[in-house]
């Protein structure tokens, strides 16, 4: 199996740990299907995994066994019900019909492999394509081991003073993500850490929400929505205040039935003396 | 070519790199606390004394030692504009991304996102310039503050809305999820 | 103190502070055109002898010269959590590779060589981290933009030029498979 993937870059890395090899065995369960899928940069590299696997001649691929084994992990991406790529869907048509174009009677004077391969065989574009992006995927791999500033060297930086006016950094949205990149790369090399994308718009309406509470006084639950401002934001700004209240930010109370509901600061109802919840 | 990693050559190194100012604990970090605070101001002054007579000098600062360029090459070096932008540190840098995606957030919130702790100072620099506010504080013991980034956030960083932010969900798909045994943290 | 102001010694200083590699006309500029390229490039030589076996080089990268920490100083260097370059994904590596030896390349290109779409998020990155530009549109239907790796690109990966990177495999060395003999299935 060492050959499987000869640049030595890891299949996939499941809870960050670098994966090898597959299981021998065909059968995916549908959990680790999607871990799979992830590992694979799209359908070009699933085939070119099937074939080394193999230990297969590229130029002469069983079209018969790789189509049949890569149809196994497009039906289970469909059984599983996972977005299935268009992609992978695109290359199992591709497959097929070279498959039933090789089913075709061929022209007895030219032998498979012979001097007319390109022209005749229709796996030909497909050998391209696969030869081709082998070709990138190991010169990315060997751009990766290229000595990089911020990972294998540093530039100097000595600090050139100049009269002291007061410059504030500059920052731009870039920075930002350049920054939350950097929290990422770090929280996967961790572990203990979950870093999940969280809707922004709601937090961000979260942040509004205790804007207008600020000054301490309830508020009508009311005055929080603004009916022009679209559905979305209504729903938005609903989760909003239903996840202030879980994190014990804000109180919403109603003297009673049909009563307006008022809205305050959790700070506020203390000093207030009042603490329902 | 080889060279010998002497303690002074990695100290003379680290600090020509750094882009801030290196205080007493991190110098000690880099030798991974196998040089005590006295070995290494004997360096800091051996380095000190090197790079005397030279057009850049050792300096010590408020906030640690750093490698400065001499008053009197300014002159030279102002016909190369050279200006450098300052910038932020990492931990300023994450701690405001940090706000940002995921307000309102408290200071332990932040530390827990980042994984150490947050000074005030960094929090207290981003309320200066303008960017957080406090917006309420969570009720749990202590009561921390709420911080959240407000329109004068936006408006220095050219948006609209906290929306036009890159979307998280997509850098996730840019990072490498390799975890590099060689990568100290 | 005084410090005797020789050109070897404002050079250095100047390349010491420069927050970008410093090219020949730049250099002049700093003498005001009072040394030729040639007295400059001697004192560069002379830098670059002086600076052998210390923790720091001075190299020679696509758009100039710049000092730069060995490698072998990294293991300490990392300890100081000075900011750090994300580590690319997969999928941003092999975009990257597509554009740095295919250049110039439309999206679709790209798309072409790995069968997948490219999302927006992985040139904007590259972008962002200033490797790539577009260097044009192609004259077909949606007119796509043309991407090339620029200097910035071979400064950060410390090359001279395109062609000093690592030379694409053969297409000839891939369809051998590695261990041939066992050709059954």
């Amino acid at each position: 199996m060492s050959d499987v993937d000869a640049v030595g870059l890891p299949l996939a890395h499941v809870l960050g740990e670098p994966v090898h090899q597959l299981p021998a065995d065909l059968y995916i369960p549908p959990d680790a299907l999607r871990v799979l899928l992830e590992s694979f940069e799209g359908p070009l590299d699933l085939l070119l995994y099937l074939i080394r696997r193999q230990n297969l001649d590229i130029l002469d691929i069983p079209l018969a066994s790789v189509t049949r084994q890569y149809m196994q992990y497009v039906d289970a991406m469909q059984s599983s019900r996972l977005e299935l790529a268009a992609e992978y869907l695109l290359m199992a048509a591709v497959l097929i019909e070279i498959k039933s174009r090789l089913l075709l009677p061929k022209h007895e004077e030219y032998p498979d492999d012979g001097p007319d391969f390109e022209a005749d065989d229709p796996r030909a574009e497909l050998v391209r394509r696969l030869l081709e992006y082998e070709q990138i995927k190991q010169a990315a791999y060997a751009l990766s081991q290229q000595p990089l500033v911020g990972r294998d060297f540093e530039f100097v930086a000595v600090l050139f003073e100049r009269e002291m006016v007061l410059r504030l950094p500059e920052v731009g949205a870039a920075d930002l993500r350049t920054a939350w990149q950097a929290i990422l790369a770090r929280a996967r090399r961790n572990q203990h850490h979950q870093i999940t994308p969280e809707s922004l718009s709601v937090r961000e309406q979260m942040s509004a929400i205790l804007r207008v509470l600020q000054d301490g006084r309830p508020h009508e639950f009311t005055v929080l929505f603004d009916p022009v401002a679209g559905i979305p934001l209504l729903v938005v700004t609903f989760l909003a205040v239903l996840e202030l209240v879980k994190e014990e930010c804000i109180v919403v109370s109603q003297e009673d039935g049909f009563l307006p509901i008022y809205v305050r600061l959790v700070s506020a109802s203390r000093s207030g003396g009042a603490n329902e919840h | 070519m080889s060279i010998e990693l002497t303690p002074k050559l990695v100290l003379e190194a680290a600090l020509l790199v750094a882009q801030e100012p290196l205080a007493m604990p991190a110098l000690r970090q880099l030798f991974a606390d196998e040089l005590g605070s006295k070995e290494i101001a004997s360096l800091l002054a051996e380095l000190e004394n090197d790079w005397a007579g030279r057009g850049v000098e050792l300096v010590q600062l408020a906030s640690g030692w750093r490698f400065r360029s001499r008053a009197v090459l300014q002159p030279y070096l102002d016909r190369l504009s050279l200006e450098r932008a300052p910038r932020y540190s990492r931990a300023v840098m994450e701690t405001l991304a940090i706000i940002a995606y995921r307000q309102p957030v408290t200071r332990g919130d932040i530390e827990e996102v980042r994984g150490v702790a947050v000074s005030s100072a960094i929090i207290q620099s981003l309320k200066e310039r303008g960017w957080i506010d406090v917006v309420g504080h969570k009720d749990v013991p202590g009561r921390p503050e709420l911080l959240a980034t407000n329109k004068r956030f936006l408006d220095d960083l050219g948006l609209q809305a906290l929306s036009e932010l890159p979307p998280l969900s997509e850098l996730s798909a840019l990072v490498e999820p390799e975890a590099a045994g060689t990568d100290g943290v």
